[in-house]
């Protein structure tokens, strides 16, 4: 059975090291810090905060006091606040160790697109290009397939990109793959999830 | 000098002509202008420019300003809390500049701080790099970003002395320092206004050098998505 | 008689308009700020300050407050503390109203020089040329020869320059000259100090 | 993961090379990293490049390190109280790369942000000048400089928690958090350390992911120019 939201959370939780201070992207991504468990791990949102705490207790929110998904949280002691420059100084600066993030489309090259869909949503990339360009481990946790059964991890990424070539690892509901020389290669198999049944849903190449 | 100033309008007053560029403070409705973007609705000044992260949501912060039609164009990284500026946009109304959230950071900071010009790596070969110089820095691909130059700065502190020296609360601070900086003139709104002395010399986040008028008023501080946890997870 | 360090302080005091930030080279300029009155002038030292005060009093020295010339300062209600890129962010960025430096030899084309001279002076720049980059005007405070008796006024300077065209004005013991097309123009004469006198000293070329 | 080391000698354990780009804090002899700098002594690494807005006096600070002639070059912007330098400089024993005092911050900041050229106005036309791009913008010259990426960062803060959030005192911030910023990895001398919580959030000056190792000590912080007025003058 492939692997659900939280499994996935869960699976890239593991991604993570004592010590690293770490970005995390908005959806399942954001449940990544329900598994850290012990693991010291500092999390920077980039509108301003490093040292992230959970969300608040209903009666307690703080207008002041929100992530980058503009959700009310909390602080912890370790807790530093910047304004939006020096917060993108660290990312672009190569400060923060990982990235994990969602995506529409993961090419084998490590071609990233997560930030548009032509005429149909022109949201923007918010501080995705800086994440991708910055940090020194870029991970991406995403289905592998879209709605429509089609695979997300491409030959090459038909939606306008988020960047190029930096996506170090991605984790799916099947499984997880490094982008390595030459394609992908399959670290990982969800539990239960063949691997005919990852490759089945694989544009990208697939290598030993 | 006097700085302080006695409403949003009177601190305005003189500063605003159409087709300006005007750099907002704010991410989201965290930290935003409030106050003297109601001025601005008020004045009825059209054409703008607006560099700001966001553009507020409908019906509050920047949304006003769409609502009334007074935009031209927007430099932001996301504007997707708001269904007006989409149509807006889609319809060919609005013009957007899409900006990198850390690029349009750095711009601004720049702007403030007399450079015209770096160089990044966000956003190499992808749309945003098109019609943009790339230069090699050790053998990688960089590319050329200008520095923003504002007219105006419309920003929001939590306290600021009468000589402009200010703190900001938390993330609230965001982009308000880097839009301050970068304006020609910057006028600032607070939540409360104290003597010189009052602020630790080492805590104030941004000089007031860079802050020319100031008022103080009563804000709104709206939340655009409250989520919580319950009692029982602790 | 030509106007002695403290005429040629108060002289340039005059220059300062309520309500500026300034930034005082060392040397004369230093003892400019005795002479501000009432005005409402804020300092700047570009090691890091905006509100520098005077001197203190002797005892209550602090090794952490210190002035761009390393002299031991105090603080005022209005100061604020900062870091040297954002110091010379405000700087560069044109937020500075004015500044006045000491010169070793100015050119009637607004060139300064005040850093070097090769092979006998070489201690550097320090902040000078941002400042005379950055700053709304610069006004340079000197005698108007050298110990020689030569001219420090002059068509071009010899030494390696700090800016090129940056100095508006000219106070000197002589004088008070501007830079203006095509040279330099009297704007006053020190007490008793004639005309020809200050041409004599001068060897800019000197226009109506 | 602990920062907190026991001694200078300690915290810089493993990360000395000869040949390497350092970058220190402190402006004259306020707010240098004393310690470290004795460490470095003792370690008797050599041909160091140190980016630095002074080389210390003589005897003391950076001074030491030119004594035992383990600095290859300084890059700086005054260099003017330190007869040993001069001598070592004049007699061609020690390079010297001049930098303008607010070029050398802002490519110690370039450099901890990711940005590995900008251009600015300062030194146009001048020796500064000389073998680098000349870019126009807006009809005006700039100079493009480079971002400073230092192999090791020394600084001195005043206190510091066990996570490396850390505040300055008055003008001993100065150079110290660029130069923080711009190693690939950060050393910290403090005059107290913390526990997380004992410092506001909202009034660190440099948030802790830019220092990885932290060391206390006791801190001579000997005056440059010690200047007076008298009571009379009051």
């Amino acid at each position: 059975m492939p692997w659900d939201r939280n499994q996935m959370a869960a699976r890239a939780a593991e991604e993570l090291e004592d010590g690293m201070y770490v970005n995390l992207g908005i959806g399942i991504p954001t449940l990544v810090a329900n598994y850290v468990g012990d693991k010291e791990i500092t999390l920077q949102s980039e509108n301003g905060m490093l040292g992230m705490g959970p969300f608040p207790y209903e009666g307690e929110e703080d207008p002041d006091l929100i992530n980058a998904g503009k959700q009310t949280i909390t602080e912890l002691p370790k807790t530093a606040y910047f304004d939006s420059a020096m917060s993108f100084g660290m990312i672009r600066g190569g400060k923060i160790a990982a990235a994990i993030l969602g995506a529409m489309e993961v090419a084998e090259n490590g071609d990233l697109a997560n930030w548009m869909i032509p005429g149909k949503l022109v949201k923007g990339m918010g501080g995705a290009m800086d994440l991708v360009a910055g940090v020194g481990r870029v991970v991406v946790v995403m289905d592998h397939t879209n709605k429509h059964g089609e695979s997300k991890v491409l030959k090459a990424c038909t939606l306008p990109l988020t960047g190029t070539g930096v996506v170090d690892r991605i984790i799916t509901n099947l499984g997880v793959l490094d982008v390595v020389e030459g394609g992908l290669k399959i670290v990982e198999l969800a539990d239960g999830v063949t691997e005919d049944e990852l490759r089945a849903a694989t544009e990208a190449t697939i290598v030993n | 000098m006097k700085k302080v100033y006695g409403s949003a309008a009177e601190a305005l007053d003189g500063l605003l002509e159409d087709k300006m560029l005007i750099a907002a403070g704010g991410f989201g409705l965290c930290g935003i202008p409030e106050l003297l973007i109601d001025a601005i609705v008020e004045s009825g000044v059209k054409d703008l420019t607006i560099a700001s992260n966001n553009c507020g949501v409908d019906g509050f912060g920047l949304g006003k300003l769409l609502d009334t039609k007074q935009i031209k164009k927007m430099m932001s990284s996301y504007v997707g809390e708001n269904a007006e500026f989409m149509r807006q946009y889609l319809s060919g109304e609005l013009e957007l500049e899409f900006n990198p959230q850390g690029t349009l950071a750095e711009r601004m900071r720049a702007g403030g701080c007399g450079i015209p010009g770096f160089y990044t790596k966000t956003g190499v070969g992808t749309q945003i790099a098109e019609g943009k110089e790339v230069k090699q820095f050790g053998g990688e691909d960089y590319i050329l970003e200008e520095g923003i130059f504002a007219d105006l700065s419309i920003v929001k502190a939590w306290k600021a002395d009468t000589t402009g020296n200010c703190v900001f609360r938390k993330t609230a601070r965001n982009f308000n320092p880097p839009a301050a900086m970068c304006g020609k003139i910057c006028v600032m709104e607070v939540e409360e206004i104290v003597e010189p002395g009052e602020l630790d010399p080492d805590h104030i986040h941004l000089p007031g050098i860079f802050v020319h008028r100031i008022i103080k008023g009563e804000h709104e501080k709206r939340i655009e998505k409250v989520t919580t946890r319950s009692r029982e997870e602790a």
